[in-house]
């Protein structure tokens, strides 16, 4: 009998989260017996994702492994789906303890906290003023980040942060900060921008501003979709996780507990070709380094996601 | 004469928008130089081009709800048009998103025109129809810069006589609608439609028809704006502009343009969308907290409503007068 | 002919009778639109026709319909009301605001209703005080309540409320049916014998179909326009309550966008955008609907966008139809 | 004589309604032709299909002679035919001169609208019809006569061979009616073909040559005006002999009921004190604009007075709205039936009992049998005709419509009732069942308040007159000191001269 596995997303028609779905389907053409549900609201809510997450439990899925637009708000529902029996695990953006048997995060959330600030300063070997741009002021990951980030900030000495703006995900509105920032700040150096939409719009932005070579852009990007201003020069370089890996490796823990597996502190799940995933005290655990692009690289990677 | 000045709308507006930047101009003197004001006027050109089509529908007593997505629709064609063709050159790409968009505009219309169906019930099931066609035409995916050509990205950012093409083809849009709305008979049965329906019909005039050319017009305009919104930003998607739709009706409802029908101006809508964005632009500038601006822009609408209201209400007629000068 | 004008005619109470009216109306038209969908769902999906799927179901309109039976009054007295997704928004901030304080449940409750009514009364001056166009103002307030909860919560959630507050979303009355159906079917009613059998009603439809006349027949226009406008409120209030409850937290960007799926559930059931006509029991048929589209098409995996063209066709041609129907038949007999 | 235009066997149907069957009619150079028929006889229904407003369900129309079909207003007044309608048909948000000449604009060779001759011509057509008016300010600017004016201007702004007028004098003053009467003879004799709609008969007689009578959407009887008198013309149109134009009955006078002291307002009106008693009918003249109703409006909490006292029954009361007034038993029959009268869209009896619904409802709660009893009880009594008591009221005629409205008021069993010009556009056959009730509510001891343009209604119907100018009283006289001439003189402000400033 094949097995469901819905792989829920914060919205659908998001690159990342496309290029999520075809390490699901990897991994379910790997195990033979299982068929990926890839679903999603089409905008960003809990309330659009609670809906979805209602009708996978009328369809009696086996697992569901969501990436949450809001940490609080899905759990009641997912808690429901436990109830019913269904596997519950979240993976990219989490979910309160619980609502989840265990949390995929792509990366350690202190190694991305440094990882995006340690782009911006690795350009600035003199300091500077440095600027963030994040997608929601709701959304878990991103301030996460930005929490771990603030933490090592001391260990780079001249870098100042001067301002968190947001740009709610939106290129629009992320463009229009990035254009506030510009303004306010003169002496802006770098933005960094840890979400793939606001990344785009800020470099796009730098580049209106004709502040190409002065402000670096950098955070977090699809390299498919910065590869054209990591050539024109607005962003030297920027990080992400692989999210074909990602997908494939939710699947496959997804797999494993409806295996019979126990998510518990300290329990190592089976991640396919990915090795293991150790959990921590809290459940969660980490897939991998985030891995940086630049230059010398992101074109061959744009062709893949 | 200063009183009278003041009953005016447009000219309070224009004093209210002297005063807002220079507000700002005390918190942050960089906002009044001239490259910034540029600037600020290029970011507020796609609303401009848009409350003008607002403007037209909402004089003949009708609303476009479904602007945006129409922009979002128009945007995203064009987008994928370039992605796939990139040889097809810009002008032809700019007139073909503007036929779309008024093809779609000229959907409400029918619909409003031969259908009778209330205009906001039209436009909002219109709106949710153009912004799933988006996500049934491209399967949700995004369209990114570099699929788009340098072309393609170029001609808004283009700069002739100093500034930018983007605030180009807005004052031209703005000289182009203020001679229809003026000088030719379809702009003069915009506001008669909307000012007596019931005797327009006794003039002549085609109700229907006049309000479908109105939403021709919105829907072009809507066009021409998605495939400068989506050069602008290069990037598309299903979402882009969500939204914005309130936008436009709150610079038009701002400019004193009733929304009752019959009563309004291109200036009051210009200065309206001009008000907008002056605070939008200026509210990141001057350090405002992100979480304030939503707030802010809700309580500039309901002052700018009761204002244009106080204006709007005039005294009733002055029956006493001539016995008084007796 | 000439015989009756010599004596004062009699004129009969009414032409048709009451159950020819019936059918032709459009809530009959919506009752076979509803069954049909049923129909079709039952058909399409294995999972459909079982009770606690469909108990499910039903919280995908029940919230919406607590405020559109009220929004249905706004409208039909020839007014409309965006801001009642912000309204939620604000009152669930303020519940969660509560809670940081220490309230308990019944405290959060009224703190709910409260907040709803105060922002109905917001509404509710700046329209018949000040005699504003209530599309506008209420675009300006859907700003202002939402940007409130902003300045207040940030980026920060509430969380954390007490286990007895859960009920309101998630607790179930008797077998598969919840608390929030229980409210719904209980406001239908309450709301049905308001319009359909009080003087207060009456005053409503007179209103909407002319105001003057109406403020010249003795109706308190601004009282009845502000009490409807308070009502809105306060059903964003309970509505609120219950959305909060079900989420178990709170963020500013809660029930984002419902404004529009209330105002099409209302039109679709039949009440007229212009003021003036329009049936509660319209209104409950048109949630029944939605909520069984949108479940439908969830079960079958169909992106909720797909859903919203589904609505947005539905909403225009469950108007176009009859129209071009009658016309059709009125050609045929010519 | 060849007719200008000939309809043949035209018919009309609406939902529910014949308005028209096989109606014909012809209208000749030179000539003026009155249609006189009861309210909904279908006059205004004819002059829509004149005018391509409405498309007839059959029927035939020659213009010279030719068949003609007129599928829009354009196409109309294209071939000659233009029109003063019933309805004001104008844009108060426009100019004057706009309002003129909308849809037939002059343009300039860019094919753009051409302002400078537009007003121009604007100003001479103004002046043909004798109105001073610039054509440049707004038409909302203008008073409600000078409206008028700019409707008749606009109907010659076409250069048409057929006008026809659909009660063109009902809104204007005795000065602006005789200016009216020269233009239609100059029109006359420029050998246009002119229909004359109207339910004044003195007017008719003055104006007319010949004349057509309908009866229920039919045609009963036609030809010239030298043939035929008065009551031949109001028999054909009821169908019957109306009796006693003027049912005045006289009524024993008794003790004040209202008493209005000292009411001002800062721009409508002021010094007004008057007594209204018990069984009195007071008639309130004076010319259109004297602002009889904005005080009326004013007693009944609508429009709030800055100073002033009532007193009805000796109790001083404070009316702040209408509502007020009503539980007060003071009650208000406005003057613009479509706007501030009749709810279109609600049914008959719900129109009636709006009011009333504290009587017919039992602890908030509507009860419906209730209602339709106190509706049939009314408008029987006002001999309404419509097809059943939960007909739309806007399916009713003008002067239907009117009734319902009446009978509205009534429903609430005031003391004292006010009535705004409630003749207004009525037929004769209502206007006389409208006048019979009056005098029957006083016979019962009700006060009465009409305000009315009409002389003759005042004069016979009236106990008391007062007259008011510009905001103030001009005049009071008692039934037995009342003549036309000393109304006219009071309401105009002249003392000796005929012509005066009372413009
Ligand atoms: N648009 C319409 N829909 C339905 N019925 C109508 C419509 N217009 C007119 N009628 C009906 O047609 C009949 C004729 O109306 P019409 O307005 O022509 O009367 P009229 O002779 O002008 O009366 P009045 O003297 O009151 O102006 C009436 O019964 C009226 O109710
Ligand atoms: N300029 C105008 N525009 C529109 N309506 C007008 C205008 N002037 C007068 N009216 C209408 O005519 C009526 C005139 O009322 P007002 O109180 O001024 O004078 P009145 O003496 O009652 O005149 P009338 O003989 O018309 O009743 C008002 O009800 C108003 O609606
Ligand atoms: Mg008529
Ligand atoms: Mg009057």
């Amino acid at each position: 009998e094949t097995k469901k596995i819905a792989l829920v997303v914060k919205a659908l028609g998001i690159g990342f989260f496309e290029a999520a779905n075809k390490g699901a389907q990897e991994a379910a053409k790997e195990l033979g017996d299982v068929e990926v549900i890839y679903t999603g609201p089409t905008t960003t809510t809990a309330e659009g994702q609670i809906e979805v997450i209602n009708s996978l439990i009328a369809q009696k899925v086996d697992a569901i492994a969501v990436s949450a637009n809001d940490t609080d708000a899905l759990v009641p529902a997912l808690k429901k789906a436990m109830e019913r029996g269904i596997k519950v695990i979240s993976w990219d953006s989490g979910v309160a303890k619980d609502g989840r048997s265990m949390h995929l995060n792509p990366s350690s959330s202190p190694l991305i906290g440094n990882m995006i600030i340690k782009l911006a300063a690795d350009q600035l070997p003199e300091g500077g003023d440095v600027a963030v741009l994040s997608a929601t002021a709701t959304s878990t990951n991103q301030n996460v980040w930005i929490e771990e980030m603030k933490k090592v900030l001391p260990n780079y000495k001249g870098i100042n942060v001067v301002a968190t703006v947001y740009g709610d995900d939106l290129a629009d509105k992320s463009y229009r900060e990035t254009q506030g920032l510009i303004q306010s700040y003169p002496n802006l150096k770098a933005i960094i921008a840890p979400t793939s939409v606001g990344i785009v719009a800020a470099a796009q932005a730098v580049t209106d501003a004709g502040k190409t070579g002065q402000i670096n852009v950098t955070g977090l990007g699809l390299p498919s979709e910065m590869a054209g201003h990591v050539k024109s020069g607005a962003s030297k370089s920027f990080a992400i996780w692989n999210p074909i890996d990602l997908g494939y490796s939710a699947t496959m823990i997804a797999y494993d507990l409806i295996g019979g597996a126990e998510a518990k502190p300290g329990a190592e799940l089976k991640m396919g070709r990915m090795g293991a995933v150790k959990l921590d005290d809290n459940n969660e655990g980490a897939m991998a380094d985030p891995f940086v692009y630049d230059a010398s690289n992101v074109e061959e990677f744009s062709k893949i996601f | 004469m200063m009183a009278k000045l003041l009953k005016n709308r447009e000219i309070l507006l224009v004093f209210a928008i002297i005063a807002l930047v220079f507000l700002i101009a005390l918190r942050f003197p960089g906002f009044v130089e001239p490259a910034n004001l540029a600037r600020v006027y290029n970011d507020t050109s796609i609303l401009i081009i848009l409350a003008l089509g607002q403007m037209a529908v909402i004089l003949t007593r009708c609303i476009d709800l479904s602007m945006a997505a129409n922009l979002a629709l128009s945007g995203i064609v064009a987008a994928m048009i370039n992605a796939a063709f990139p040889g097809v050159p810009i002008p032809l790409l700019i007139l073909a998103v503007v036929g779309l968009g008024a093809v779609l505009g000229s959907i409400n219309g029918l619909l409003v025109w031969k259908l009778d169906i209330p205009p906001i019930v039209v436009t909002l099931g219109t709106l949710t129809i153009f912004r799933g066609s988006i996500f049934l035409l491209s399967n949700g995916a995004w369209i990114n810069a570099h699929q788009m050509s340098d072309a393609f990205k170029a001609l808004p950012r283009a700069s002739f006589a100093g500034f930018a093409v983007l605030s180009w083809l807005s004052v031209m849009a703005i000289i182009a609608v203020y001679l229809l709305m003026t000088r030719t008979p379809i702009g003069r049965a915009f506001f008669a439609v909307g000012g007596n329906p019931h005797a327009a019909v006794y003039t002549g005039i085609d109700v229907g028809r006049t309000r479908f050319l109105a939403y021709c017009l919105s829907g072009a305009l809507a066009g021409l704006a998605g495939y400068l919104w989506v050069s602008r930003y290069a990037v598309a998607y299903v979402d882009i502009a969500a939204g914005f739709e309130l936008d436009i009706i709150a610079a038009c409802v701002i400019g004193g343009i009733s929304i009752a029908g019959g009563i309004g101006s291109v200036g009051g809508a210009v200065l309206g969308s001009l008000f907008l964005g002056v605070i939008k632009n200026a509210l990141p500038v001057i350090n405002i907290s992100p979480f304030a601006q939503l707030a802010i822009s809700g309580t500039v609408i309901i002052i700018a409503v009761a204002v244009n209201a106080r204006t709007e209400s005039r005294k009733g007629r002055v029956i006493l007068k001539k016995a008084e000068a007796v | 002919m000439a015989e009756q004008h010599l004596s004062p005619r009699l004129i009969p109470d009414r032409l048709q009778s009451r159950s020819s009216r019936m059918l032709k109306s459009w809530e009959s038209l919506l009752l076979v639109v509803a069954i049909l969908i049923f129909a079709l769902n039952s058909f399409a999906s294995p999972y459909f026709l079982d009770p606690w799927n469909l108990s499910d179901a039903t919280f995908n309109f029940t919230e919406k319909a607590l405020i559109a039976f009220a929004m249905a009054l706004v409208i039909i007295s020839g007014e409309i009301d965006l801001s009642v997704a912000s309204i939620i928004a604000l009152s669930s901030t303020a519940m969660g605001l509560a809670v940081t304080m220490g309230a308990d449940t019944p405290v959060l409750v009224l703190v709910g209703l409260g907040t709803g009514l105060f922002c109905g009364m917001v509404n509710g001056l700046l329209i018949t005080g000040l005699g504003l166009p209530s599309i506008v103002v209420t675009i300006g307030t859907m700003s202002l309540f939402r940007g409130l909860s902003f300045i207040i919560l940030g980026d920060k959630a509430y969380t954390g409320y007490p286990e007895s507050f859960a009920f309101f979303g998630q607790g179930y009355v008797w077998w598969v049916f919840s608390f929030e159906l229980a409210l719904f079917a209980v406001c239908a009613v309450v709301f049905g014998v308001l319009l359909h059998k009080t003087n207060f009603g009456r005053t409503v439809y007179a209103i909407g179909n002319n105001q003057t006349a109406a403020l010249f027949s003795g109706v308190r226009v601004g009282r009845v326009k502000f009490i409807l406008f308070l009502l809105t409120g306060l059903m964003a209030g309970i509505a609120s309550i219950c959305l909060t409850s079900r989420l178990g937290s709170t963020r500013p960007s809660i029930a984002l966008g419902v404004e529009l799926e209330v105002v099409t559930m209302v039109v679709l059931g039949g009440v007229s955008i212009l003021g003036g006509s329009g049936t509660i029991p319209g209104v409950v048929l048109a949630a029944f609907i939605m909520g069984m589209v949108t479940f439908g098409f969830g079960l079958l995996n169909v992106p909720g966008i797909v859903m919203s063209i589904f609505i947005g066709a539905l909403l225009i041609s469950v108007i176009a139809l009859p129209i071009l129907w009658s016309r059709a038949r009125r050609r045929m007999a010519q | 004589m060849k007719p200008a235009i000939a309809l043949e066997g035209i018919s009309k149907s609406f939902p529910g309604v014949k308005a028209l069957s096989d109606v014909s009619l012809s209208l000749y150079p030179g000539s003026v032709t009155a249609l006189i028929g009861e309210n909904g006889a279908g006059k205004s229904t004819l002059v829509k299909i004149l005018t391509g407003i409405y498309q007839p369900d059959g029927g035939t129309i020659r213009v010279d002679g030719v068949e003609t079909q007129f599928p829009t207003a354009m196409a109309a007044s294209q071939h000659g035919v233009t029109a003063i309608h019933q309805e004001t048909v104008l844009f108060d948000e426009l100019s004057v001169a706009e309002n003129i000449f909308l849809g037939h604009a002059p343009r300039n060779r860019f094919g753009l609208i051409d302002w400078k001759t537009l007003n121009g011509n604007a100003r001479d057509l103004l002046r043909r019809v004798g109105a001073d008016i610039d054509p440049t300010i707004r038409l909302r600017d203008l008073g409600i006569a000078n409206k008028h004016m700019v409707a008749i201007a606009r109907a010659l702004s076409i250069d048409a061979s057929v006008v026809i007028m659909d009660e063109p004098t009902a809104a204007l003053s005795h000065k602006e009616i005789h200016e009216l009467y020269e233009l239609i003879d100059r029109l006359k004799a420029d050998g246009k073909a002119i229909l004359f709609i109207s339910h004044k008969f003195d007017e008719i007689f003055r104006i007319a040559d010949r004349y057509t009578v309908f009866r229920d959407g039919g045609m009963v009887g036609a030809g010239l005006i030298a043939d035929v008198d008065q009551d031949q013309l109001v028999k054909m149109m009821v169908g019957r002999d109306v009796g006693q134009v003027f049912p005045k009955v006289d009524v024993a006078i008794g003790e004040p009921v209202l008493t209005v002291s000292g009411y001002r307002h800062p721009t409508e009106f002021e010094d007004i004190n008057f007594e209204l008693r018990r069984g009195e009918i007071l008639g309130f003249y004076g010319l259109i604009g004297a602002g009889r109703s904005e005080f009326m409006q004013s007693l009944i909490g609508i429009t709030r007075p800055s100073a002033g006292a009532v007193k009805l029954d000796g109790k001083v009361l404070v009316i702040r709205s209408p509502s007020e007034a009503i539980a007060n038993g003071i009650v208000y029959v406005p003057e613009e039936r479509g706007r501030q009268g009749a709810i279109i869209g609600l049914p008959i009896f719900q129109n009636v009992t709006l009011p009333s619904l504290n009587r017919t409802s039992r602890s908030g709660f509507l009860k419906l049998a209730n209602e339709f009893a106190l509706a049939r009880e009314y408008t029987q009594r006002l001999d309404l005709r419509a097809a059943s008591l939960d007909q739309d009221v806007g399916t009713l005629s003008g002067g239907n419509q009117q009734k319902v409205v009446i009978a509205k008021w009534l429903a609430t069993q005031p003391k004292v009732i006010i009535l705004d010009e409630p003749t207004k556009g009525i037929d004769i056959g209502s206007k006389a069942a409208v006048h019979a009730f009056m005098s029957e509510l006083a016979g019962q001891g009700l006060s009465v308040i009409m305000v009315s343009s009409e002389i003759p209604e005042i004069m016979g119907m009236a106990d008391r007159v007062i007259v008011m100018r510009e905001g103030r009283i001009a005049g009071r006289f008692e039934r037995a000191e009342l003549t036309a001439e000393k109304l006219v003189r009071a309401a105009a402000g002249i003392a000796t001269q005929v012509e005066g400033g009372a413009a």
